[in-house]
């Protein structure tokens, strides 16, 4: 070893330019982190909010620049891909995460103070002065900042190290709900032992990987995937490994139990960065890993997937019928959702296919992203006495009680269940057609059948909230904060404007796909 | 000038201005979605007198690019049969809202009224779209979209049971929808025009198996639409929940939309795919006539009753689109406009004695024509229609249909007579137990039709005679483009020379 | 020779994964992620050696800096229910069934 | 792996020593049993023996430890550096001192929510 | 720097490790081994002997000339203790802390420097048992492994004494820890290596300083160079080993005997005795390789050539040691025990800024040493830095200022309460008729006093 050290190491060269979007994000979180140190109470939330937004805003203009410069190499040697799948989906998490960061706005959806046992007299002498963790925003930043290394990683290192910066702070949010606490605590902790274990996975397949190719560079395991030596086990038990690390990301069936819980524990602002924001990352990262580093392996684990995708989707469906509240049914639509997902990443093979696959992919990411936040928004905003009322049979008759919410909510459902004129048929239709055309019928068909199922629980709940009549004393609709109604609008309209005019997203996705990963 | 994209966009603002109305005041509402409709009849009317019978297969035609990188396109254009199609729409919606004056505005469950005429107006824009639509894609983005106001028109104006049939409903089409979309993803992907345009997509697809595949997948979905046999059981509960004005449009005008689908995508799409499977559809279309027939004799409920009836008359339908024979094409679009003409005429009825009676089952009533004579005869003549009486429009289209079933497959249509039995047997039982004998306590203060209804019911009736009389303009305008369906189907041609004689025989009864 | 350690960082990786299967105790639970953690590291700087480059060392060092990352934060949570519910055990989390 | 011989070597004979002096304490020294002898010594009153599997501590010694592993995690990273400090030149001082701050920033924030402060 | 390692004398480095035949190693274990068990009993009477001298006492002077048998005695009496093993004890654990404890201790010695190459039996080797790439790591991770005996040992006695012990201990200890390895790092700047043997080598003779014309001669020893680190360590050192003024965890007012509260005076408890008095040759030792220029003989002796070469360095490091641990005595004797608060900010508060500050300081230096560095842009960081530091610094201070007052304001006002009414505080007293414990009933019971 010593020899090794000896030999003289010359600085790396990094592209700040080039991570401007990231590192803006994240100088953001630390200078968030230092109003929490150096201001008083009464002034933080008034200074971290607008650094929050407006980091992000900033950070979004420099992605839609770079975009727009048509940059397309890996930066800070090869470490980080800064291509056009990383710029669109860049631009798709920052989008989200300012819309979800105007929901964890309104702050009576965070609790007081998280040290306090709940029921204490100090939890109830924290709220009647008011107070609340403002350390949510650095946190929501680094999260937001993880989530977007992950998928423009390009070195399965710092995947690892941005994985975890991703995850760390939302093991936080979640515990960090105002009411249902209990509840709250035990998806973060649930949610932190299970992705600790994940990321565990993921990490050993880094190893093998590593033990492979001699190298965690993605493009270096790629090249040694061309020339496959004695050491196929290696290889193939740290591509399991590795894959199962990420499926456990995105919550593909059978390693989708921790989604229902984090999503129904975890305040709902949260959930919503959740299902919108890692959702996306992870998938990007998946794919990177899968076509990058993996691409020469397709054929041994495309019939993988399919199988995954096909549990995913049916696991999705079928379990997402018994439910009774509302969050875990959306939790186990989005596992559905990644089963949907998963059929296109399926479909590699001839490059265009590629392509088609992967503006699909991006394209069904963008339109699920804004479905979501704005169902999620929703339903924060149907309360009850203990909070948010979750449970399904509260929500009866909501459609009398004010038309307008339900409309909107039923506009959402029906965009997941994938109705034409929503932006969810698009999407249905930009993923499932690639997987046509790569031979993927059989897929696309149980697909197919299995939205048909998902239908059904969409159906259920627009029944539920049009055609029954409201239970007595039901749940009272929270007069909307300008955040919160700003949200709900914005997906509305991005739901509705996607499903007529989705060109011109289409065209984006498809430039940035056009490029494919770079290598 | 643009004719379709007015006819869409007129009803589509006419929802807008409806849903805008204020609340409290329905009436004005009402009114509106009345002289929305009207117009659109009168433009569609205006569009049928510049339609060129002679002239090019597709008119009015327009094509915009949608969404490129799918390859879809806003194409609309009419040839006859969609020609005739939208005018059934359009005339029975007007005669619809007028029918439904009232239907919204049960004040036990306080629905909102406006939004029910929406609705109607956004069906309306939608059921124009889709017979006008040539973009397979666009066909499909209506023929899913349909689904939703119809969907809330059953769901939350029906009757008791109206959730379940609402979802059952919903679910149905869904699924068969959704098997059609990968079959439409399929051809686009299989053919590679980088197009949806149907007029290109002709004959793209050559090899038979594929065919066949994808035939299944649009068949199962029209099948599902237009209740042919096995797939028929949520229309039923449907059409029994519904109120009357959408089941007349749901049965008349929606599940149109099946055979029209039929017509225009399985035949031209997959000729020789539709006919190898040409048997099994005779097949299952026969059982649906007979079976249709005997289970509506069976019911207790006139609703479902008239719902069943329409099951056994899509049997006829489908058996004139796939016996590929000119006249039965003919008269199978015959058959779709005046099915949809007769059978709104008996739900509207049956939905002016439910709103008098209260009840919908056919034991409650007894002696009506005693009290409500115009109710009872009206009511008769809208039977007699069903069971296609000779000299009522109907009779016109079953005559052809089974005439051109004869000429390529004998035993099919022998068996379909005894539909024609059957129905006799149905309707006039149906009228006997209800209309005629003693009358009942319950329907002693039965009110006739009152001006608004006589003013629903006339139309419809003056439509049944007319044409039964003098089908000619109808059958003018779909003979070329059944003829050039059927040319790229390559069945063996005819000369239109029947459709005169049938109309001889029609006079001469 | 490096097989030996290779296997060895196996077992300890199997080990902690059977540990956060079959234990209950969420802190015994969180200790069995770090084993599986340390096993990698372990695996790393074997491959290092193999390959006679120095990544999987420094790749080490960053392993270290994700585990003590994830004890900071994971003993904050795991606390937290603890006080409150005077019990560190998975099962007596049982507010969100299936 | 020669230069650790001599360690073990070192090792072996102060473990034996330690071992040694532990085992052999029981039998050099007198059995005189007095049941107050083998309680645990709390000033004469009743002991309180902390439970098996421990008793619980305050909380306070749990962030000392966390805050003993970040600085211990920077000083890993400082020691590489400033080894090879003169081959990386400049940009190991620029990255460096983006580093130092930002581990500077975390024990501000420590330091300003009492998390240094005993009392 | 390259002129600095061509050095006469015999300096080893790395490349003279790893070739010594296993016998030789053996031998210098022994010799390190002997040297410490010796250097701890006569530390302990020097330790005793000074400090009484300074406190105008005798000391021990019944065993021995000068009494310089006593710690003999003591290590013998302690053999020939009963040996308890306490009722509520974890056995496995409580007979394993103190061995834990005492090994490491000894280890760390593996890597200090007694001398330059020497011919030992014929066979030419380093006075020095072995170094490594990453020789200092060695010591504080051995530093780390005797905590665990700290932690163990109170653990395993599961009493409230112990286990707070055993607790404060290691706080006070790892807190420490930090600000040693901190300390370091300056020294690693310079020597750009971790290996103890080439860090003596380096500090054979200052280089020189060239900033612009005039070369500014610099000091050989670290301790001179980089007085902060120096300093710095020499009170981390104290922390470290747990010695006045940092003794908390005997602090015999407040817990007892702390961690090794259950541990009677018997040979396990010789174990604990002997690896605090080992831990300081330790520390001592690393602070004379590290910072006084390791065994190379100061100044004026280092004029005769000879000084450096064969045996007579260890010498010199035998002398810088006993100058070193006398210091540790002359601070017990003039030191009180400062509050474990005090402590703790101490160490977190002052020593880890100052070190942080002090290291980029150091940095920022030598990169406008470094070959083609663009000064400006050094100078501009350097600026950021120190200004960063004063800002910061002040921002503290000033808050620090206005907590310090309040408390101060708190505890007067308490101390005025509690001068009203005596029992106000509420601290528990043990009621005075508190029946005297004499376990329970059972066997035939030897009356505790009697010996």
């Amino acid at each position: 070893m010593s020899t090794l050290t000896a030999a003289a190491i010359e600085a790396p060269k990094i592209e700040y330019g080039e991570l401007a979007p990231m590192l803006l994000v994240f100088g953001a979180a630390i200078i968030g982190v230092l109003v929490e140190a150096f201001t008083p109470r009464y002034l933080r939330k008034s200074i971290q909010m607008p650094i929050t937004i407006l980091s992000m805003v900033g950070a979004l203009a420099l992605t839609i620049w770079q975009g727009a410069q048509g940059v397309r190499n890996a930066a800070a040697m090869g470490a980080v891909a800064v291509d056009g799948p990383s710029l669109f989906i860049w631009g798709a998490i920052l989008l989200l995460a300012i819309v979800s960061v105007l929901l964890i706005n309104d702050d009576d959806q965070f609790v007081a103070q998280a040290a306090a046992v709940p029921g204490s007299a100090e939890e109830d002498q924290a709220i009647s002065e008011g107070g609340a963790h403002t350390e949510i925003y650095p946190l929501v930043l680094f999260a937001v900042g993880g989530m977007m290394l992950f998928p423009a990683s390009n070195d399965l290192l710092i995947m690892f190290v941005a994985l975890e910066v991703m995850s760390l702070p939302l093991y936080l949010l979640c515990g960090l709900a105002r009411r249902r606490r209990l509840l709250s605590q035990e998806a973060a902790m649930k949610y932190f032992l299970l992705g600790a274990f994940s990321s565990a996975f993921f990490l050993y397949g880094t190893a093998l990987l590593y033990g492979f190719a001699g190298s965690v560079d993605l493009s270096a395991i790629d090249k040694a995937l061309a020339t496959v030596g004695g050491q196929d086990t290696l290889l193939y038990m740290g591509a399991a490994t590795l894959g199962v690390g990420l499926l456990f990301k995105i919550g593909a069936a059978p390693f989708q139990a921790w989604k229902p819980d984090v999503y129904q524990g975890s305040p709902t602002p949260i959930t919503a960065l959740m299902a919108s924001g890692t959702l996306i990352a992870a998938f990007g990262a998946l794919l990177r890993v899968f076509w990058v580093a993996l691409g020469n392996l397709d054929t041994q684990w495309t019939p993988v997937l399919w199988g995954v995708a096909i549990l995913t989707m049916i696991v999705g469906a079928v379990l997402a019928i018994t439910q009774t509240d509302i969050k875990r049914m959306l939790a186990y639509s989005s596992i559905a959702h990644t089963g949907f997902l998963l059929t296109a990443v399926v479909a590699t093979g001839k490059e265009a296919q590629n392509v088609n696959a992967l503006s699909g992919i991006l394209f069904y990411l963008v339109t699920y992203g804004f479905a979501t936040v704005g169902a999620f928004a929703v339903v924060t905003m149907i309360r009850d006495a203990g909070g948010e009322a979750g449970h399904l049979s509260r929500w009866a008759g909501l459609g009398k009680r004010s038309p307008a919410l339900a409309g909107i909510f039923a506009l959402f459902l029906l965009a997941f269940a994938g109705i034409p004129l929503t932006s969810g048929f698009f999407g249905k239709y930009a993923v499932f057609a690639p997987a046509v055309a790569a031979g993927g019928v059989g897929l696309v068909i149980v697909g197919v059948v299995t939205s048909a199922m998902a239908a059904f629980f969409y159906v259920r709940v627009i029944v539920l909230m049009f055609f029954s009549d409201p239970a007595p004393e039901g749940p009272t609709i929270a007069l909307p904060s300008m955040g919160t109604a700003a949200v709900v609008t914005l997906a509305a309209a991005a739901t509705v404007v996607l499903g007529v005019f989705p060109q011109p997203v289409l065209d984006l996705a498809h430039s940035a796909a056009q490029s494919l990963f770079v290598r | 000038m643009p004719w379709l994209s007015i006819l869409m966009g007129v009803p589509v603002v006419g929802a807008l201005a409806v849903a805008a109305v204020p609340k409290g005041s329905d009436k004005l509402a009402k009114q509106l979605t009345l002289g929305v409709s009207l117009v659109v009849l009168v433009l569609t009317l205006a569009m049928a007198a510049q339609f060129d019978r002679s002239g090019a297969r597709y008119q009015f035609s327009e094509v915009h690019d949608w969404i490129p990188s799918f390859g879809v396109h806003y194409a609309v254009a009419v040839d006859g049969i969609a020609l005739v199609l939208i005018a059934l729409a359009v005339v029975l919606v007007p005669i619809v809202v007028l029918a439904s004056w009232h239907d919204a505005d049960r004040p036990e469950a306080k629905r909102s009224v406006k939004t029910y005429f929406a609705l109607i107006l956004v069906l309306e824009a939608m059921m124009i779209g889709v017979f006008a639509a040539t973009d397979v894609f666009l066909f499909y983005v209506f023929f899913e979209a349909m689904l939703i106001p119809m969907y809330f028109m059953i769901g939350s104006y029906g009757g008791a049971q109206r959730s379940y049939a609402a979802v059952k409903f919903l679910l149905y089409s869904l699924f068969g929808g959704l098997l059609m979309l990968v079959a439409v993803i399929a051809l686009y992907a299989i053919a590679a025009k980088g197009t949806f345009l149907q007029p290109e997509l002709l004959g793209a697809i050559k090899d038979p198996t594929t065919q066949k595949w994808l035939f299944l997948g649009f068949f199962i979905a029209f099948a599902v639409k237009a209740p042919v046999w096995p797939f028929h059981t949520w229309l039923p509960d449907a059409a029994a929940q519904a109120p009357a004005g959408a089941a007349v449009l749901l049965v008349g005008v929606l599940d149109k939309v099946g055979t029209y689908g039929m017509l225009r995508f399985c035949l031209e799409l997959f000729p020789d795919a539709a006919k190898f499977f040409t048997p099994l559809i005779l097949t299952l279309s026969v059982i649906g006539i007979v079976y249709g027939a005997i289970v509506a004799i069976g019911q207790t409920d006139m609703k479902r009753l008239i719902a069943y009836t329409s099951i056994s008359h899509f049997g006829f339908i489908t058996m004139g689109v796939f016996a590929m024979s000119a006249d039965a094409g003919a008269g199978a679009t015959l058959y779709m406009v005046n099915h949809g003409f007769s059978t709104g005429a008996l739900f509207l009825l049956a939905g002016f004695l439910i709103n008098r009676r209260g009840s919908q089952y056919i034991a409650d009533y007894g002696g009506v024509q005693k009290v409500a004579p115009v109710l009872a005869g009206t009511f008769l003549v809208a039977g007699l229609s069903s069971l296609s009486l000779p000299g009522l429009s109907t009779f016109v289209s079953e005559f052809l249909v089974l005439i051109g079933t004869f000429e390529n497959y004998v035993v099919p249509a022998v068996i379909a007579l005894s539909g024609m039995v059957l129905a006799a047997v149905y309707i006039l039982w149906m009228y006997q137990r209800m209309m005629g004998g003693p009358v009942q306590e319950s329907v002693k203060a039965l009110p006739d039709l009152n001006l608004r209804e006589k003013f629903v019911v006339a139309p419809l009736i003056a439509l049944l005679v007319v044409f039964g009389f003098f089908p000619k303009p109808l059958l003018d305008v779909v003979n070329p483009a059944v003829h050039q369906t059927l040319t790229t189907v390559h069945a063996p041609q005819f000369t239109p020379a029947i459709p005169v004689t049938a109309e001889k025989k029609g006079a001469g009864q | 020779m490096t097989t030996h350690y290779l296997v060895l960082s196996a077992l300890l990786f199997a080990i902690g994964a059977v540990g956060v299967l079959v234990r209950r105790n969420a802190i015994v639970v969180f200790m069995c992620v770090e084993l599986m953690l340390n096993a990698c590291n372990l695996a790393f700087v074997t491959f290092a050696r193999q390959h006679g480059n120095l990544q999987g060392q420094i790749i080490a060092f960053f392993v270290m800096i994700v585990a003590a990352a994830e004890v900071v934060v994971g003993l904050a949570i795991i606390v937290t229910i603890f006080r409150t519910r005077r019990s560190a055990s998975v099962d007596d989390a049982n507010l969100l069934k299936y | 792996m020669e230069l650790y011989v001599p360690i073990v070597v070192l090792a072996v004979i102060a473990a034996g020593f330690a071992v040694f002096s532990v085992g052999i304490a029981p039998f050099t020294g007198p059995k005189r049993w007095n049941r107050a002898k083998l309680d645990a010594y709390e000033c004469g009153i009743e002991p309180t023996p902390q439970p098996v599997g421990g008793g619980r501590f305050p909380l306070k010694y749990m962030i000392t430890a966390m805050l003993f592993i970040v600085f211990d995690i920077e000083i890993i990273f400082l020691y590489p550096w400033a080894v090879a400090f003169d081959q990386l030149g400049v940009f190991g001082l620029v990255e460096m001192v983006l580093f130092i701050v930002t581990v500077l920033v975390a024990y501000a924030y420590v330091w300003r929510r009492r998390g240094l402060d005993w009392d | 720097m390259r002129a600095l390692l061509a050095d006469p004398a015999g300096a080893p480095t790395l490349a003279d490790f790893g070739k010594d035949p296993l016998w030789i190693s053996i031998i210098k274990a022994l010799f390190i081994f002997v040297f410490l068990m010796l250097g701890v009993l006569f530390g302990v009477w020097t330790e005793r002997k000074l400090i009484s001298r300074m406190q105008h006492r005798y000391g021990p002077n019944r065993a021995g000339k000068f009494g310089l048998l006593q710690s003999v005695a003591d290590g013998l009496k302690m053999g020939l203790k009963e040996d308890i093993l306490p009722r509520t004890v974890d056995k496995v654990v409580y007979i394993l802390a103190p061995i834990i404890i005492a090994v490491p201790a000894f280890l760390s010695y593996s890597i200090i420097p007694f001398g330059p190459m020497v011919s030992m039996f014929g066979v030419r080797t380093p006075l020095q048992l072995t170094d490594l790439p990453v020789a200092v790591l060695v010591v504080l991770a051995m530093a780390s492994i005797g905590v665990y005996g700290i932690v163990l040992a109170g653990w395993g006695s599961r009493s409230p004494y112990a286990v707070l012990g055993g607790l404060r201990s290691t706080a006070q200890v790892i807190s420490y820890e930090i600000a040693m390895g901190l300390s370091f790092v300056a020294v690693f700047l310079f020597a750009g290596t971790l290996s103890t043997s080439e860090i003596v080598a380096k500090q054979a003779s200052g280089g020189t300083w060239d900033l612009g014309s005039i070369s500014i001669p610099l000091p050989s020893w670290y301790a001179i160079l980089l007085i902060p680190s120096f300093l710095i360590y020499v009170i981390t050192m104290l922390g470290e080993t747990n010695r006045v003024p940092f003794d908390l965890p005997e602090g015999e007012g407040e817990l007892v005997g702390g961690f090794h509260t259950e541990y009677s005076s018997s040979l396990k408890f010789a174990m604990f005795m002997l690896a605090e008095y080992a831990n300081v040759f330790t520390v001592s030792g690393l602070c004379i390789t590290l910072f006084l220029g390791g065994w190379r003989a100061p100044w004026p002796i280092s004029l005769w050539d000879g000084a450096n070469v064969g045996w007579w360095p260890m010498l010199w490091f035998f002398v810088k040691l006993a100058l070193v641990f006398a210091f540790f005595i002359w601070v017990r004797a003039s030191l009180p025990r400062i509050r474990y608060d005090q402590l703790m900010a101490f160490g977190w508060k002052i020593l880890i800024p100052l070190n942080l500050a002090w290291i980029l300081v150091v940095a920022t230096v030598r990169a406008t040493r470094v070959e083609g560095a663009d000064k400006t842009l050094v100078m501009v960081i350097a600026a950021v830095v120190v200004v960063g530091c004063l800002a910061i610094y002040f921002r503290f201070d000033t808050v620090n200022q206005r907590r310090r007052e309040a408390r101060a304001a708190e505890v007067e006002a308490e101390f005025e309460r509690l001068r009203a009414e005596p029992t106000a505080g509420g601290f528990p007293v043990p009621a005075l008729d508190l029946p005297h414990y004499h376990g329970v009933n059972g066997r035939k019971e030897v009356p505790s006093g009697t010996n």
